[in-house]
Order: C-alpha cells, then structure tokens, then sequence
C-alpha cells in the first residue's frame, strides 16, 4: 500500500508545472481568452506533442507513451491548476474512450494520429444525434459521440456533420455544438462503452482537481496578504474555516481522482465505482472550490483583472460535460447495492 | 395579521400597472450609451406622471407612497420587467440621505433634478482599501479656502461615467482614526480632477468604475450633516441601500426561477421526484424570502425605519440567487454554459451578490451582533 | 397589509409565554421525560383545556373558541418553545382534520370533545392500516389515520385497534404504534382529507419554530457567558455565524409558518402552498437549529444535564410526522406548474 | 502508487481474520459491567494470542505492526464487529506515550500490565472550564515532600470507573499561564481522594465521567517526560488519539451506511432517484474519507508521524457519520425514532461526533493554521 506518486509520477508533475508556469501563465491564459478566435498557443501544442503528452496514456503500439490513466490524469491536474487552453483534455479523453471500446482495428486506425497529436479527437455525450457543447469539436478530426451506451465516431472531414462554434462562458477553451446530419460518415466503437466513458471522467475529473487546487492557493495567498479591520482577513474564521472546506473538498476529490486513476490501470473492477467517486467529488470541489475563491477574494474576485475567474469559468464547464454528478451518484449507491447482493472474493485493495 | 393589501395599496398597484401597460418602454436597445439613454427617457417617462419617486413626499416631486406601495412599486416594475430608473442612486439613496441630513438649500438645489434624470448621482464609498472595512477609507478632503480639495482613489462605482454628482465620504481630519474625521461630500463629476475608469467584471461587461480623484474640487456648501459628521451621514445611505431594491430584486429571483421551473417542466424533468424536490427548494426559499421581507416591512412601519433584519433578506436573496442558476446549469446540462444562453450571464452575475452590498460574511457579523446582541471580536 | 400579531394574538402569546414558564420550564419537562411511564401532568393539562387551548381553533358551536388556525398556531409555537409535554398538539392536529374533512354529523361527533379536551383524539399517517409511530396514541380516544387520501376515525375503546405505546427518542410526549385489526370500529371522513392535512401540518410547523426559537436564545445566552481562549466563544464567527444562520432558519420558517397559518383563515386558496412551505422550512429549521444548539453548546450540550436536547428530540421527531419535507418540496415546485399553467386571478395577498 | 495490500499485510489480514473467526466473543452482554468484563475478557484472548498491541513493539509486548497492519487490524475488529479491546485507551495513548516520554522505568513498570489489561487506563486531560482551550486548565498539582498533591476536577473521562491509572495533566506551577507550568502525571485511581461520577449523555447512557480531585496522592517517580514538560507529553497523547482509532470508526460507518443501504434498497426506495442520489452522496463520502485516510497512512510512513492531515478525516467521519443517521430517519420514516430502532440510537450518539476528540470548529482552526499556514486570530 503505497497512496503517493512514484519518483517519475513526480517527475511528471514537477516536468508539467514548471513548463506550465513558463509557457502557460495566466497573462498567456488571459491572451488566450481575450483573441476573438480563441485560438490556441501552436507553439506550446506542439510542445507538448513534442513531450509525448498527447498520446501519454495510449499504448506505444499506437505511438503512445504507454503510461497509464494515472500519468494521464498528474498531467491533466496541471494543465487545470494552470488553465492551459489546450486540446489536450478532449484529445485524450476520445483517445482512452477508442482505446477501451474500440476493435483492434479502429484503434489501429484512430489512435495513431491521436497519440502524435496530428489528428486530435474529442468526445461528448449526444441527445438524438446532437451535443451541445463538444470541448474542441470545431478543430478535431474525430468528433466520438456518446448516446444510450453506443459511442460513434465521426470524421469532422468528411462532411454531413453541422459544427458551429459556441462561446460559452469559459474563453480558456474553444466549443463547438455538433449534429449528426443524414449524410455524416461514423463508425460504431464495437467493445463496450462504460469502461472507456470511465476513464474519460477520471481525466475530467483530474483537470477540475487541479482547477480546485490552484483556487485554493490563490486563495491561500490573497487572505495572508489581504488586510481589513487592522489584520489580515485570513485570520477571520469567516475566512479561514471556509478555506479549511475548500481544502477538504479540494483533497477529497484528489484522493478519489488518483484512486480511480490507479483502478482504471491495475484494478479495473473497481474502476466504475472509482469513475463515479472522482467525478462526483471533483465536480463539487471543482464548482465549490473556485467559488468560495471568488468569495474569499471579495470585490476584487468578481473582476475580470483578478485571474480566480478563469478557474471558475473552466470548473463550471467541466462540471456539466459527460455524466452530471447526480446521475454518478445514484449509480454509487446501486453499485453498493450490487456488491452487497454478490460480494465478489474480498479485493485486495485499499478501497 | 393581515396578508392582504389595503384597497389604497391595490388601487396604487393597478394604476401602476395600467399606467406601466401604456407606458412600458420595451426591450433594451443595444450598446450601454443607448440603454442608458433609454433608461433616462424612460425615468422621464415616469417622472411626467409622478411616478419616478413615489417613496418622496409630494414636495419634492414624490407621491408620499407608504412602505408597501415602495414595495409593490419595486415589484410591479421587476415583474413588467421594466428597468429601474436610470437614476436610481438618487433616488433611493442621495435624495434621502439629503432628506434627512442637508440643509434647505441643499434640498432645494438638489432634489427635483434627481427626479427628473437631469443630473445622474453616483455613490463614491468603497476604496481599494476599504472595502467591507469602509471605516478604514483613506481618501483625504484637505481644507483650503471657500471649500475642499480631495484626492484618493474608490472603487465600485455604478453609473460614474453618467454622473453629475457623487455621495463622496473622505477623511477631512488628517490623521484621524477609523469612523471619526470623516465627512460626506456632494462632489461635481464634471471636472478635470476626477477620472473615471470602468472596471470590467467577470461577466465581461462593466456595471461599476473606479474613480481617480487628484485634488478634485468640492465647495463648502456641499458638505452634507456637517464637517467631521461623515459616518453618520453615510449609515443614513447605508441603510436606504440594503431597504430599497430588495422588493424588486426579489421579483426578478422568483421571474427567474419560474423561467427555470417552465423549462424543466417543458423537458418533461419534474417527472424526476430529485428533480422537484431541487427546485421546489429553491421555491420554498424564494418565497421565505419574500415573505420575510414582507414581516421587515411591518416592522419597519412600526419602528419607523428599517433594522437590521434586513441583512438577513439580502443575505437570503443573494443566496437564493446564485442557487438558481446553479440548478438551472445542473439541470439544463452543459449548454445552459454557452453565452448564448440567458443561464450563463446569470451564473456568472449572481456570484458578485455576495459580495456587493455587504458581503454575507459582513451581514453575518451585522446579524450576530446587532440582532443577537452576540459579543464583537477584540 | 399587516404582518405581525394583533393584540389579542400577542396577548395569547403572552399568556401561554408566562403560563408555560411557569408551569412547563425544564424541571417539569425532565420530571415527565424521566418517568418511566412518561405520563403528563394532570394539573397542567386541566389548566391549559380550562383556557380553552383545547380547542382553541374549533368552532363555537362545537364548543371551540372559534379561533383560528393562526391563533393555535402561536400556542403551540409556544408549546414547542417550552417543549411542554402535552397532547395539545395531536389534539388540535386531529381537530383541524376533522373539522376540515368530516360531513356536519360526523363534525357535531366528534368535536365537541376534542374542543372540551374530554375525548381527545390524535392524527397519523398510515401504510396498510399500521401507523408506526403515533403522538399520544395510547391516550387519545379518536385516532385519525390518513391512507392514500382517505381518513379514518377509529375509536379506540371499541377493541380491534392493536395499540402499544412506544418509545422514541422523544421521552417529552408520548407515542404509540397503531394497527387497525378487522375488527376495528371506524368512519372515514367523508370531505377532501388535503385542505384538513395541509392544516394539522401547519400546526406542527408552528411547534416546530418554537423549538428552534427556543434552540436559539438558550445557545445565544450560553456563548455569551462561556469563555475559552479567553474571550466569550460567541465572539467567534464559527459561533457568530452559525448562531446567525440559526436565526436565519428560525425566522423564514416562522414567515412561512404564520403565513400558511393565515392563510388557512383568510385565504384557504394559497393553503397547499402555504402548508408545503411551513413544513419544508419548519422541519429543516427545527433540526437543523436543535442540532446547531448543541454543537454550539460543546461537550455540555451533549449531556443530559443541559435542556437543549428535549428540544433536539423533539423536533427529530415533529420532524418526521406527517408527510416528509421532500414530498412537501416536491409540491411546492409542482403547484408553481400548475399555476403557471392556469395563472389565477392575481390574488390580493402578499405572496 | 500501489493500493493493493502487500504480501505481508495480506498474510497479516488473513491470520487476524482467521484468528477472529475463532476467537469471536459473540454478542455483548447486557449490562455496563457484564459488558466491560466481557470486552477484558477479550483482550485477555487477543493479548494471549499476540494481538492486543500489534503496533506496539515485541519487546513490550506487541507484533510491531506496521501502520497499514495496525489500521488493517482496526478495520478488522470493526469489520467482525467485535469490540476493541477493554484498555483502548491504555493501548492507543498511554502506552504509546510512555514509549516516548517515559523513564525506562516507567516503562518496565506500567506497559505490560497495559497489554494484558491487569491495569485499565483513562485520561484526565478536559476540564468544565477548558474543553476546546485546554492550555486553560486549572486542575493544581501541590509539591510535597515526595511527591504531589493534586485538586480539582476532570470531565470526559472515560472508562474513568474501571481505570487503575489515570493520564493527569496539571498546572504544577501556581499561577502559571496558558501551555506552561503544566505536568504529566500518573494518577493511581484507587484513593479515596478522587472521586468518580458517571456524566450522562444525550442517548441516556453515561460512556463518560467526571473526576473530583482533592489532594490525590501522586508519587514523584509517577511524573512523565519531567515536571513542567506537560503540554507537549500532552501532545504526544493526543497526536496518537485523532490517529489511532480513525479506520475502525469508518469501517463502522461503512457498514451503517451499507446497513441503511440495505433496508432501503429492501423497500424498493432505490427506484427513486432523489434516494439513489442521498444514499449516492453518503457512499462518495465514505470512501473520500477512507482513501483520504490512507493517503494520511502513506504521509505519516513517509515523515515518521501523523500529521495535521488527520483532523481532516476526523471532521469527514463526524460530518458523514452524522449525515448517515440522518438520512436513515428521512428514508424510513417516523418509526427510526423509536428506542427499538437501532437508527435513533446512532442518530443522538453521532451528535456528539463533531464535539468529542476535538470540536469540528477546532479542526478548522487546525487546518486553517497548520496545513494552509493562515494567520492565527491574534
């Protein structure tokens, strides 16, 4: 029992935060989110590719790096506590979906260009053909949509496909609405579905823990500094008490993250249960955190100088993306019910 | 105990209602100078029939309406979804606070513009500093002959680029401490020495200003209540702030929620027993709201001005508010976040109710200590 | 429009304040809750029906005061700030439901001894005939049991009732455990139960702000006094706070609860809604508050020494009497349907 | 990162379980003391067999368990549900504070007596005035030729009735202030001169006592880790409460939860999604507190002892602890109340959850200033 990183899961994290702080700091956030076109850093795509980082939990067969969920998911939490605008979350998000559900053959035909970053992807769940807001679905090749457990993937190139790019509230990331019109051309991922969905809410679920995360240490900062009444406002348990539950929902939300994380590559029997603990956590944490954030920065969070809002903004959209907390919910509870009934051979794990 | 209104109260509400029927200036033109035109002509609109100022007494260009009418007014105009009049500072806070602390002639310039749109007012209390601490504000009023010259910096200041006046509080005393030494100014927008800069929001777009003042003249006969009695003054406007929008501001939360409530139940989601047990939660919150806002009013009347009670509407409206677009995100799913839905303007809004007005943190210290009688830190 | 008690209201409060101090403060409360077989006092009891609290909200002509709804409201708001051990509750709750829901024969039966307090009678849900948990079911002479819309009154001294006191974590009132046998003598109400239920639930909500109000001046007093790190602990703001958001509770609760009280007088068409938000609000309020008092109160509060626990146990199980708050939350967001749909003539009351 | 249990720690799970299987003692019996005699009993077994210290070291008497075993071997006891052995207190804080601070012979004098239950320990630490402030006790140690005389009085002392040895901390400086001038003592509980008095709790039964102390005899060679050296021996102590009995109580609130879970999903209330969603919410907490737990696990290996991390899981078990009881009452209605319902009983005694073993609000203050290093309120 071992419920830290390795040396090179650190290494990872420490590679990612520092390049991160160089080449994705909030003022590069800020130009991002401040283009019309919301366009992308090219040059800091193209480095990330350069590190392996696109294709960093796909198989080396396919050109991936052949980590796992959880190297995945240290780098997602960085690129949230920076708020990278980047398609790396939806490119790897589609790429562990293909990689569960896909045959043989659809993974050797997708993932390649996945994992090199030259033909990214992205998922989303569908209602009668269209979703809303697909993460990047106006610049990936493959648009993989998700309705009533069948998981079809899209060629954005060869047409019949309507995407229409959507601003939404978060400008750090570029959306899309996509429909699914008589003439598109899709193919029908043939294994089953749940298990790559999983996976793709781990790395969801990673990116809000670390939007949590760089909440909180903004916020941390702020209320050590910030001084009303003849003293710093970090010593008013109004404050101090509220920073306390961010950081308890904040680590909550890590802990059932990295777990799943672990479970989606060396246990996955427990991976549904896992999926639905992290995403359940980490969407509260993630809405929850950034807004006491706001809160606890007063006046000044709630303007567009400060950068707490960036955090907010992104939280709020990864929340609703995939399955809404709710539905993670229930399904715990019925899955507790389901071992209760068929108590498996005792696993052998922590949780 | 009696939840009805007097006949009087309904008369007012149906005239106000026919008169808004006949009057309603339709939707928001684009663009902030054109909406803020629009509001003025339609604050005029109001002003020709006596009903810019219906709070004020008839001398002054008001119709002497009773507590419950400022209340049916607030929300008749909330419910018509008609906007508040475009000088809305003046007449729920300066021309009051002028009411009660300026002098004859204070009164005689000041208040009948106010009523007319003539000359927009603005509030200039919140510093950098200073912000839920207002007592440690620091912009200093220096005397020199025939008046004063003020130099600092606020923040949080609504409609300042269309302003001709600002309630100002400064520091008139150099040196002096927290409350004391203060004193509250009508300061002229219209000069050289005041710069004013919106201050975008987190929602993009700019409701408030910051305001640069470098030696910015005022004249000795627009100290308001006295040289060094500021404090006092701005308490008066203080509590005309947290009273006066909350009847209106809690139409608009119940309009809000019943657009929600149609929504969900359109797409068929009050079928889910979660689904309505979220949202009649969030009615069951509007309406404790509502009425005890409505058990404020009473009290109000019977003390003859409001409490501190009224912390605790502000403080449950403000919640409420964020709540429902919370639900409405919840519920509507990730589309309800793009900007062209009405859901994403309003999530991103109602996280400043929070903090604007008294932060809840600050309302919590009012309602503990002034309602509780509970003991204050230190 | 007039939001507050009129004399004659505050008069009542007033007498039943004093009354209560006197007669029902603490020591008497654990002198009942101690005894094994928690029988009430007598002397209170012929008191308080003397007053003519017994059937205070009935009609004259069945020897009621012909009060209103709002009137026992404001007396058992009482009852519950001094967590009295009386069945003046499940008296008046089964009283309202008769007089509500009976035809006039089965009204001029039943309710002059209610309203006398010589034949009283007691109000709960069922489910297949058996109401678990019944307020003075072992006393009452009339049990109401509300099925699926239907009320029965079954009498009990006709036999065919199994009755077994019972138990709860309440030792201030007494309960028992109804089962209606096939030999059981009963009449069902013949007019809509709804508007009667709607009633008896307003009534419990008014108990229950008593017990929150009480809560809260009882933690208010103790904060003041008690002092750790050298300072009163009310000067915290984890103590502040929370003592200001049980006052928040407290006092929304109230308006819902007075307003559904008057409205079941003056405007019986806002009831439902009225009664949905008094008991959604009161039961939260009530055990929240309670619970609230107790956190507030340290280690003390956890003893049986200190009062605030009658007050916790007591609204635990007001709480869970008649329909449950969710169901009531549920109705106030489908009646906000329904009236949308059907926009009545605008009503002439503040909400 | 590896959650899966090592070979070892398996092999150690597998004996305990296999052990437990056929020492289970059965049910308890009715009565505080048949009780009490029946959880010594047990002990006896488990210390015969090598498993009533397991984190003690061997030469004391224990396996020299590793951290996952000992937590391992809570979550067994819980899981079996049979009780923790008689002289928790003993094994959890006493010994394990002499381990650190005691004289060596102290050591040889009190830990063997310690693991076979001979000697049953309670700790005399809160007092009526200095509950979450105990740097404020008052309790006096007076130095006589020998040794000490101690008055005053304790609260929360359980197992205060049975114990032969109390863990006393007192002020053995007059009037010295705050965190010094305080002692660690022994206190042999066998003299007339303290004086007992069972404190009784909101569920009706008194788990606690009071202690009355005047002029309890204390020998000087019973003074721990030396005289004014109290309140960090003291820390010692409490260090080792918040992290020992942590995974035994969540095993127990899993298996509330699972117990609720059950009875819901029996009466077919899992259909509904609002209680899928409550019942939801409750598992997701659980397991953030158990895997949060073992990440702890992993930080105090790593940097040799708990850390401030452990009021985290502390309040997360109260807050959930409390929520489980609470539910289970909302699902299945009025009749969970009743004394012959084992809900009511959880329910009254998870109120105290939040307050005992420090109150929610001081954890807060912990995290607050140990883990986010927030400035202290003076």
């Amino acid at each position: 029992m071992h419920f830290d990183f390795t040396d090179d899961q650190r290494e990872i994290r420490r590679t990612a935060r520092e390049l991160l702080a160089a080449r994705s700091g909030f003022e590069r956030v800020r130009a991002v989110a401040e283009r019309d076109d919301g366009a992308y850093d090219e040059a800091l795509w193209r480095e990330l590719v350069e590190l392996g980082w696109a294709g960093i939990a796909l198989p080396e067969a396919v050109g991936g790096q052949g980590l796992g969920v959880l190297e995945l998911a240290i780098l997602l939490e960085e690129l949230g506590y920076a708020v990278t605008p980047s398609p790396i979350f939806s490119n790897a998000a589609a790429g562990l979906l293909i990689d569960a559900a896909g045959s043989d053959a659809q993974r050797e035909a997708l993932l390649p260009g996945i994992a090199s970053g030259e033909q990214t992807a992205t998922v989303a769940l569908a209602r009668d053909g269209v979703a809303e807001l697909v993460p990047d679905g106006d610049s990936a090749r493959w648009i993989v949509l998700v309705e009533e457990g069948r998981a079809i993937v899209c060629d954005a190139l060869a047409g019949g496909l309507e995407i229409a790019p959507r601003a939404t509230i978060d400008p750090t990331r570029r959306y899309a609405r996509v429909a699914v019109g008589p003439g598109a051309l899709s193919l029908e991922l043939e294994r089953d579905v749940a298990a790559g969905l999983d996976r793709a809410e781990v790395a969801l679920a990673a990116e809000l823990c670390g939007l949590a995360e760089r909440a909180l240490v903004l916020t941390v900062a702020y209320v050590k500094e910030r001084r009303q009444f003849g003293t710093p406002v970090g010593a008013f348990q109004a404050v101090s008490h509220r920073a306390a539950e961010m950081l308890l929902e904040t680590e909550g939300a890590r802990s059932a993250t990295w777990f799943a994380a672990w479970a989606a590559d060396a246990e996955p029997a427990s991976l549904a249960r896992g999926a639905s603990l992290a995403k359940a956590a980490a969407s509260d944490a993630g809405r929850h955190v950034t807004a006491a954030a706001i809160q606890l920065h007063g006046g000044i969070g709630f303007t567009w100088e400060a950068d707490v809002h960036w955090l907010y903004k992104r939280a709020q959209v990864d929340a609703a993306l995939l399955v809404p907390a709710a539905r993670h919910r229930a399904r715990v509870a019925r899955l507790a019910v389901a071992a209760a009934a068929a108590p498996a051979a005792a696993g052998a794990a922590v949780a | 105990m009696d939840l009805t209104f007097s006949p009087q109260a309904t008369a007012f509400r149906d005239e106000l209602r026919a008169w808004i029927d006949t009057h309603h200036p339709g939707a928001a033109p684009e663009g902030e100078e054109a909406s803020f035109a629009w509001r003025v002509a339609w604050q005029r609109a109001l002003a020709a029939d006596g009903w810019a100022a219906v709070h004020w007494p008839p001398e002054h260009g008001g119709r002497g309406a009773t507590l419950v009418e400022s209340a049916i007014f607030n929300e008749e105009l909330a419910r018509a979804r008609v906007p508040q009049p475009a000088n809305v500072l003046g007449l729920l806070l300066g021309g009051p606070t002028l009411m009660v602390h300026g002098s004859e002639e204070q009164k005689e310039r000041f208040l009948s513009p106010i009523v007319t749109a003539e000359e927009i007012w603005c509030q200039g209390f919140s510093e950098p500093d200073a912000g839920s601490d207002l007592a440690a504000l620091k912009t200093r009023a220096v005397k020199v002959d025939g008046g004063w010259r003020v130099t600092g910096q606020k923040v949080w200041t609504s409609y300042a680029h269309h302003a001709k006046w600002c309630m100002l509080v400064a520091r008139s005393e150099p040196d002096s401490a927290r409350h004391k030494g203060l004193t509250y100014f009508l300061m002229d927008m219209e000069q050289a020495e005041v710069v004013v800069r919106p201050l975008r929001q987190i929602t993009g777009s700019a409701e408030f200003n910051e305001l640069f003042l470098e030696e910015a003249w005022i004249p000795d006969e627009n100290v308001v209540g006295g040289v060094g009695n500021g404090w006092r003054v701005a308490l008066t406007t203080l509590m005309n702030e947290r009273a006066g929008l909350a009847f209106g501001l809690q139409v608009a939360l119940r309009a809000l929620l019943d657009e929600l409530t149609e929504v969900a139940a359109a797409r068929g989601l009050l079928a889910s027993e979660s689904v309505a047990e979220r949202l009649g939660d969030l009615h069951v919150r509007c309406e404790l709201l509502r009425l005890t806002a409505y058990r404020g009013l009473t009290a109000t009347m019977k003390y003859g001005q409001p409490g501190p009670e009224g912390s605790l509407t502000k403080w449950m409206w403000s919640d409420t508010n964020q709540r429902v677009s919370e639900l409405a995100v919840e519920l509507l799913g990730p589309g309800a976040l793009a900007t062209d839905s009405r859901w994403s303007f309003e999530l991103l809004r109602a996280r400043g109710n929070s903090i604007e007005g008294g932060t809840t943190e600050i309302l919590k210290n009012i309602v503990a200590e002034r309602v509780l009688g509970l003991p204050r830190l230190r």
